[in-house]
């Protein structure tokens, strides 16, 4: 099965270009289709990681080039995979929740009647995510790259109806355009640098010989593209409008797998990052300031879909953080990755299956908390799995966020005392605000609007839920013993551990404390007194929580900065075009035929004057030519 | 010799002042016909200059050639005249634009 | 060179009638005075076919179609003397003056070698040289002439040709616009009747008499009418055909008729056979 | 033979089209027959592929009779792997364009049958400008590709058409005239050199001075400049696009607008050098300025097929950057890109075009929420919009890329301009279909049709082709590969190696590129 690898790429793609052609008759059996294609795939991915389990440890890395891509010249790319213990755990992640998220989608999409092509959207961004993490080479990365970037364009603004949701997809893409202007940068870069693209070579090469600001333009340029995919700062602003997007998309593509990937490309790129300090201090920067903006902003917003997706951002920021942590980090990123992957796409999940449950009389899914209240009892099933998803992402003990979230904060701890403190804090945040969200929704006196009547979504919604929520709880296992590190070694290295002034568990105490507090602070917060219906006004409200409601300006910054400058400079340009370009153009028409015209005056139409002037022309000849002959 | 070309040319160039001062198409054409006839007695008279009977052929051409515009010429007078009730060049002036 | 002297002034003045003459025709006619004049400029130069085909062709055909278009148009259109288009005569005046100098000039001061002649050339005489020189060397360039002439013949057939806009009005069309028009107007549908027909005088200012011997006064054109010209005195020319008629018949019944018959009778006057005949044998008696 | 074989088709095609009978009748048997001869000469262009040695390179099938002895011009036709490149994208379009032009509305009082004549010839003009080698005949079939256009706009245009083609035409004869000024140059030259001649073989060896060498490559470079079109020399083409009917502006985009990129590569280069090296820099910032120039405009233009034309513009920038980077990578990059740009321009004007058409309207504040009512169009309008935006997996991308990464180890600044240009590309297709497709359905468009089988077979060659290449480039590229090799060695200035050669032993997949010719110098042999 190692040698076939490729066909967890092929099958969905397959199944998703075959859904899009598909005519009207598929509309029966699309979701099925694009549903036994997604769990085809992660069967394959499962049955080769099992083969690649069972190997020895020196040999986990399959590599095999499908065909030469492009060549010309000394530019050579090959349509080549690897699948190593990276690939292969990311493989099982993306089918496998992938697969879940199907599963739900065929209840959540029940009513679109064109469910059938959001299935083939589904399939192609799968099938674009795998060839992501398969690819050995940054051109076929850049390739899956974009694809998810396409398929994320074409879930978010699923509903194209609503301008919103088509604002959100475009500028989600545009976002992400300008990150992967720093990703091809980086591979031309390569191909000039060091004449190839492939993966390995690269991160060897630079790892070895390269110049070390080759490998920080590298590292940063890498970064940049990082941030667009990741929605790190400053190319975040997307990730909150995608919201847009129908949840299943923001579980998948939003929260487990696609936002994900730019820690994927540094710890894929740890060659390269590891020799160059300022480009991983720069990761954990931006990191840093991304888990912390991203919880700012999930604790101010009312709308759960956005609080959930701040909550994205700042444990992408964790994954970030730890990814430019380098070796001490790079397993601990992965592991968070993972974890997250799990434990966030069940509380997307879980979010989509309240918003089905608080549906209006028009069918729009209600995604304002302040509608919510009580859903403990309506929704017992969805409850309980958020819960447990709450639990972990707050990392309570022996819950995997808490495996995770431990390990990142104490290899910060490991780097430096203010980063530590930063990822400490953050925990404390990600409890307040999630326990905000919890008490919001569920446990509060209930602020139901009128005519909603709340429900516990079908079989085929809560199953995908609570197997998402058994992983959220037993996600941890993962570290148990080290394995993770240990599994990832051939790729990332061995992990570094720095040691600290106090033993590993009084860090595990310290964090936990600081939940602990988190939880209790929102807790007092939101349930001594009761919860409006609708939000206090912006003038009411601290300037702290005005500007997380605003996503910290970074919409007015992007604004103020590149959008409105570009505006202008286009009308500008429009009318220089018209105007100057053209207006020259045009002048030099006008005045040959002004010329024309001055010219044409003697032309008055009388015969008379046309003989006159043919007269005094033979008179000059004949003068001419007298006076040549007499010269 | 001289005395006969002057003559011609004298014609020639009352021709040429008649075809731009008179207005009426008739007379212009008339004044076209003068220069075409101060030609051929140009051309009589080298003829005879040259002992060659050449320039009587030419001279002939001339009429023959000189017949066909007359009839063309006044075909298109006469067709104006229908249409503009008028023999005036200077009324048909459309050349310009 | 008399003949020269005597015909080059004429020649000059004839042509400078065509600068100043303001009828048209004066200039037509000017015209032909330069024509037979160089006609006989080319006798005197040994052209005699020429001479006659100058005369013929030009004085015979060409001026004659002037003048045909002349009287087309209307003889008695003027020039305006004002000159429209500015500096136009004053520039013409000039250039040709100057034109006219330059080449008098060059000709005076052109030295031309001893005259040939056309003795040896018109040995066999002009026409014969001519001939021989056109239907030799020449031949193409006459077919070509030829060519030349049908097709500006055809040429003021298509200029002069109208297209017919109207659908062609036959006979029967017109016979019954007339009748139509008779009911509507009471205008006559027949022909008016001509003039001096049965009067003793056939001129075209005397109305024809109806057979009641009074005048058809429609018998006129009206222009002759307005300008006082008709001939009067026809009660007398009643008296003397009726004296003769009597003479004859000894009947009075042309004095009566005249007062019964309405003036505009129709079909009276070729009812009677009678008077035609006599006015005939009375007209041409009159005339002579 | 086969190439002047090849050339004819169209031609006869033409001449049969004009002289079958103008009736309405007759207009269906009028196309067919169109169509008939432009797939004859598809399918001989296939055949010529057939018959074309990959591996060799140089000019192949090549045929030569005198023409104009007395001036040494020549009658020569041949091609090499780029020429051949363009005639496949010529004979593979088409018949595209005619099967989408099927039920285009001409003015009253124009006949099918001139329509599709003119689009024969212009086709038959096409294949002859890109297989002639001979400077004097591709001047000439140069020019004379104006005349169909030229008609084709100002006789079955739009509102304004008599302006924008006589805008096109005059602004291209300029060029033209430009480039007959070094034409006649080269005869100066060649005489004095010997005898004269107008082949490419002889002219490509020739040695003349500088300043002689600069001033010819001027004159053939501000025709194919103005072609092109190049920054500042490109309004003509958005008044023209936007007025042509969608198949002129295929014709004239995708096609002939290829013939300035095309002699670029094919005169410009092998004639003269020195001289291109010595332009190089001038070329190279106006491409980049085009680059992004023509995509801002882009974003602002509110009529769609201006707007396409004006993408078009920042495109033909990239073209023009990586001929004038002289690299290997580049080079091949922008042969490629020719096809490719070629291909996604084709369908984005054609289904824009059938947008236009529905609505009667090009202005993209009439449509809205389009997408609901015709899906199938939208969705191949974004697929026609993302090739070009150069999505990776589609083939403008590949061609792009290359571009761009040839264009990086020549000139870093140049290309982190040219890169800043895919994320305008991404602003304005996507504002484009943003406020065509999406959003509440407008009322005004609410009954519009979806596309028929008919403008479905159409484009589907198109979709497949950019789909398909966009994964394997591999043939084209090994056709060009052997031409471009060619240009670029003998403009001498290639490839520099890179700084720090990655190893490549052991690992799996990357092959490394050993240079055929010779180490190239980091610095040009000139």
């Amino acid at each position: 099965m190692l040698d076939l690898v490729w066909l967890v790429v092929v099958v969905p793609l397959v199944s998703g270009l075959g859904l899009l052609v598909w005519g009207k008759e598929g509309d029966r059996v699309g979701h099925l289709v694009g549903t036994v294609a997604s769990a085809a795939s992660f069967v394959i991915g499962l049955v080769a990681f099992v083969q690649l389990l069972g190997r020895p440890e020196d040999d986990r890395s399959v590599a095999d080039t499908l065909f030469t891509w492009i060549s010309a010249g000394p530019f050579h790319v090959d349509m080549a995979y690897r699948f190593d213990p990276l690939s292969a755990l990311f493989v099982l992640l993306i089918t496998g929740v992938g697969t879940l998220i199907h599963v739900y989608s065929i209840g959540y999409m029940a009513h679109d009647e064109r469910r059938r092509r959001f299935f083939a959207y589904l399939n192609l961004f799968v099938a674009a995510m795998l060839t992501l993490v398969l690819a050995d080479d940054y051109l076929v990365l850049f390739l899956g790259w974009e694809g998810v970037g396409l398929a994320s364009y074409l879930l978010i603004g699923f509903w194209q109806h609503k301008p919103s949701a088509a604002a959100a997809a475009k500028k989600a893409f545009v976002l992400n355009r300008v990150g992967d202007v720093g990703m091809a940068l980086a591979i031309m870069l390569m191909f000039a640098q060091l004449g190839t693209s492939s993966i390995q070579a690269v991160n060897a090469t630079v790892a070895g010989q390269a110049s070390e600001s080759v490998a920080t333009a590298l590292g940063l340029l890498l970064l940049l593209g990082a941030c667009g995919k990741s929605a790190q700062v400053p190319l975040q602003a997307w990730l909150l409008d995608a919201m847009e997007g129908p949840t299943p998309v923001s579980a998948l593509i939003h929260a487990a797998t696609m936002v994900t990937a730019g820690v994927y490309l540094v710890v894929r790129s740890n060659g390269i990052f590891d020799a160059a300090p300022v480009a991983q201090t720069a990761v954990v920067v931006v990191g840093l300031v991304t888990l912390l903006a991203g919880a700012w902003i999930g604790c101010t917003k009312d709308d759960i879909k956005k609080a959930l997706a701040g909550s994205t951002m700042s444990q992408i920021g964790y994954m970030m953080l730890a990814a430019g942590l380098g070796p001490a980090g790079y397993a601990f990123a992965i592991f968070h990755l993972v974890t997250h992957g799990f434990f966030k796409a069940n509380m997307f999940l879980g979010a989509g299956s309240v918003m089905h449950g608080m549906a209006g009389p028009d069918g729009e899914g209600d995604v304002d908390m302040r509608h919510y209240g009580a859903l403990r009892r309506a929704m017992p099933v969805t409850f309980a799995t958020f819960g447990l998803g709450y639990l972990a992402i707050i990392g309570f003990p022996g819950f995997s966020g808490f495996f995770s979230k431990d390990k990142i904060i104490e290899a910060a701890f490991g780097e430096s005392f203010w980063i530590g403190l930063a990822a400490l804090l953050g925990a404390g945040v990600t409890a307040f605000y999630m326990t905000r969200l919890m008490v919001m929704t569920f446990t509060s006196p209930r602020r139901w609007l009128d005519d909603v009547h709340p429900h516990e979504s079908p079989r085929v919604m809560t199953v995908p839920l609570v197997v998402l929520a058994a992983l959220s709880v037993l996600g941890g296992v993962l570290v148990l013993g080290g394995w993770i590190e240990h599994w990832l070694q051939p790729v990332v290295g061995p992990s570094v551990h720095h040691e600290l002034a106090v033993p590993a568990w009084v860090v595990s105490v310290v964090v936990t404390a600081v939940v602990a507090v988190g939880v209790a602070l929102a807790w007092v917060t939101y349930t001594r007194t009761p919860i409006a219906q609708t939000a206090p006004a912006d003038p009411d409200v601290s300037v702290l929580t005005r500007a997380g409601r605003n996503e910290l300006y970074g919409n007015a910054v992007n604004d103020t900065l590149v959008v409105r400058p570009t505006r202008h400079l286009t009308r500008v340009l429009v009318f220089l075009d018209a105007r100057l370009v053209d207006g020259l153009v045009r002048g030099l028409a006008d005045r040959l035929g002004d010329t024309s015209q001055f010219l044409r005056t003697p032309q008055t139409g009388y015969v008379r004057s046309y003989a006159l002037s043919i007269l005094v022309g033979s008179l000059v000849v004949v003068l001419a030519l007298l006076a040549v002959t007499l010269a | 010799m001289n005395e006969y070309l002057t003559l011609s040319m004298i014609l020639f160039t009352i021709g040429a002042v008649g075809v731009l001062v008179r207005r009426n198409a008739i007379v212009v054409f008339m004044c076209v016909e003068l220069m075409l006839n101060a030609t051929n007695l140009a051309l009589v008279t080298f003829s005879r200059q040259h002992g060659t009977l050449d320039g009587q052929i030419a001279a002939f051409f001339v009429m023959v050639v000189a017949a066909a515009e007359v009839v063309v010429g006044l075909a298109i007078i006469v067709s104006i005249y229908s249409t503009r009730r008028t023999t005036s060049v200077d009324d048909a002036s459309l050349l310009k634009l | 060179m008399t003949a020269f002297w005597i015909v080059a002034p004429v020649v000059v003045v004839a042509a400078l009638g065509l600068l100043f003459a303001r009828k048209a025709v004066h200039a037509a006619l000017s015209v032909a005075v330069v024509m037979i004049g160089l006609a006989v400029l080319y006798a005197a130069q040994g052209a005699p076919f020429l001479f006659a085909v100058q005369i013929i062709v030009y004085t015979g055909a060409i001026m004659m179609l002037f003048l045909f278009v002349l009287m087309l148009v209307g003889v008695e259109s003027r020039e305006s003397l004002t000159e429209t288009i500015r500096g136009q005569r004053l520039a013409a005046t000039v250039a040709g003056l100057g034109f006219g100098f330059v080449l008098v000039t060059a000709v005076g001061q052109t030295t031309l070698g001893p005259v040939t002649g056309l003795r040896s050339a018109n040995e066999d005489g002009n026409v014969y040289g001519l001939a021989a020189l056109m239907f030799g060397p020449y031949v193409v360039a006459m077919q070509l002439t030829a060519a030349l002439l049908v097709t500006a013949v055809l040429g003021a057939m298509v200029l002069a040709h109208r297209e017919a806009l109207t659908p062609r009005r036959s006979q029967a069309d017109i016979a019954r616009d007339r009748m139509a028009e008779y009911a509507t107007t009471g205008r006559h549908p027949g022909n008016p009747p001509t003039p001096g027909v049965f009067a003793r005088h056939n001129a075209v200012d005397t109305p024809a008499p109806l057979p009641d011997g009074s005048p058809a006064e429609d018998s006129v054109s009206p222009s002759i009418v307005a300008r006082g010209q008709l001939r009067d005195g026809f009660d007398d020319d009643i008296h003397v055909v009726s004296r003769q008629l009597r003479r004859e018949d000894d009947d009075e019944d042309g004095a009566v008729g005249r007062e019964q018959n309405p003036r505009r009778g129709s079909g009276a006057v070729g009812r009677d056979g009678e008077p035609r005949r006599g006015s005939g044998a009375v007209g041409r008696e009159d005339n002579q | 033979m086969i190439l002047s074989v090849l050339a004819a088709t169209p031609l006869v095609g033409a001449l049969v089209v004009t002289l079958m009978p103008r009736t309405a009748a007759a207009a269906r048997s009028v196309k067919v027959v169109a169509l008939a001869s432009s797939l004859v000469a598809l399918a001989l262009a296939l055949y010529v592929t057939s018959q074309f040695d990959v591996g060799a390179g140089g000019y192949q099938l090549t045929e030569q009779h005198e023409w104009i002895g007395a001036l040494g011009v020549h009658y020569a036709l041949g091609v090499n792997g780029i020429g051949l490149t363009l005639v496949l994208l010529t004979t593979v379009l088409v018949p595209i364009v005619l099967l989408a032009a099927w039920e285009d509305r001409l003015p009253a009082s124009r006949s099918v049958n001139s329509y599709l004549a003119w689009m024969l010839v212009l086709e038959a003009l096409a294949i002859g400008v890109f297989c002639a080698t001979d400077a004097f005949l591709f001047y000439v079939l140069f020019e004379a590709t104006l005349i169909p256009i030229y008609f084709l706009i100002g006789s079955y245009g739009g509102a304004g058409r008599t302006y924008a083609a006589v805008k096109f035409l005059i602004y291209n004869l300029v060029g033209g005239l430009l480039m007959l000024a070094s034409i006649v140059g080269l005869y100066v030259v060649t005489a004095r050199a010997g005898d004269p001649t107008y082949l490419l073989s002889d002219l490509s060896g020739l040695d003349v001075g500088t300043t002689t060498e600069r001033l010819l490559f001027l004159g053939f470079m501000a025709a194919f400049a103005i072609k092109a079109p190049l920054f500042p020399f490109h309004t003509w083409l958005p008044d023209a696009a936007g007025t042509a009917t969608p198949a002129t502006s295929v014709l004239m985009v995708s096609i002939i607008d290829k013939v300035g990129t095309f002699g670029m590569l094919r005169w410009c280069l092998e004639l003269f050098p020195g001289a291109s090296e010595w332009a190089s820099p001038v070329v190279i910032t106006l491409a980049v300025v085009s680059i992004l120039y023509g995509a801002l405009l882009a974003i602002g233009q509110d009529d769609v097929r201006r707007l396409v034309a004006f993408t078009s513009v920042s495109h033909f920038g990239f073209i023009i950057l990586g001929i004038f980077t002289f690299t290997h990578t580049a080079t091949a990059g922008s042969t490629l890109y020719m096809f490719n740009h070629g291909l996604s321009t084709a369908a984005l004007f054609l289904v824009t075009g059938m947008m236009v058409a529905r609505r009667g309207s090009a202005s993209i504040s009439d449509f809205g929420g389009v997408q609901k009512v015709a899906p199938v169009l939208a969705g191949i309008l974004l697929l026609a919009g993302l090739s070009s935006l150069s999505l990776p997996g589609l083939a403008p991308f590949v061609s792009e890329f290359m571009v761009l990464a040839g264009t990086f180890t020549r000139s870093v600044p140049a290309a982190v301009l040219a890169t800043l240009g895919i994320v305008l590309a991404a602003l304005y297709i996507l504002i484009m279909y943003q406020r065509t497709m999406t959003g509440p359905l407008q009322p005004e468009v609410a009954h519009l049709r979806d596309l028929d089988h008919r403008e479905v077979a159409a484009l589907a060659p198109a979709v497949v082709l950019i789909v398909g290449l966009g994964f394997f480039p591999q043939p084209m590229l090994d056709l060009v590969n052997p031409a471009v090799d060619e240009v670029v060695t003998h403009v001498g200035v290639g490839d520099p190696p890179p700084r720090t050669p990655a190893e490549l032993g052991g690992l799996t997949g990357a092959g490394a590129y050993v240079p055929e010719h010779g180490p190239h110098e980091t610095e040009g042999g000139h």
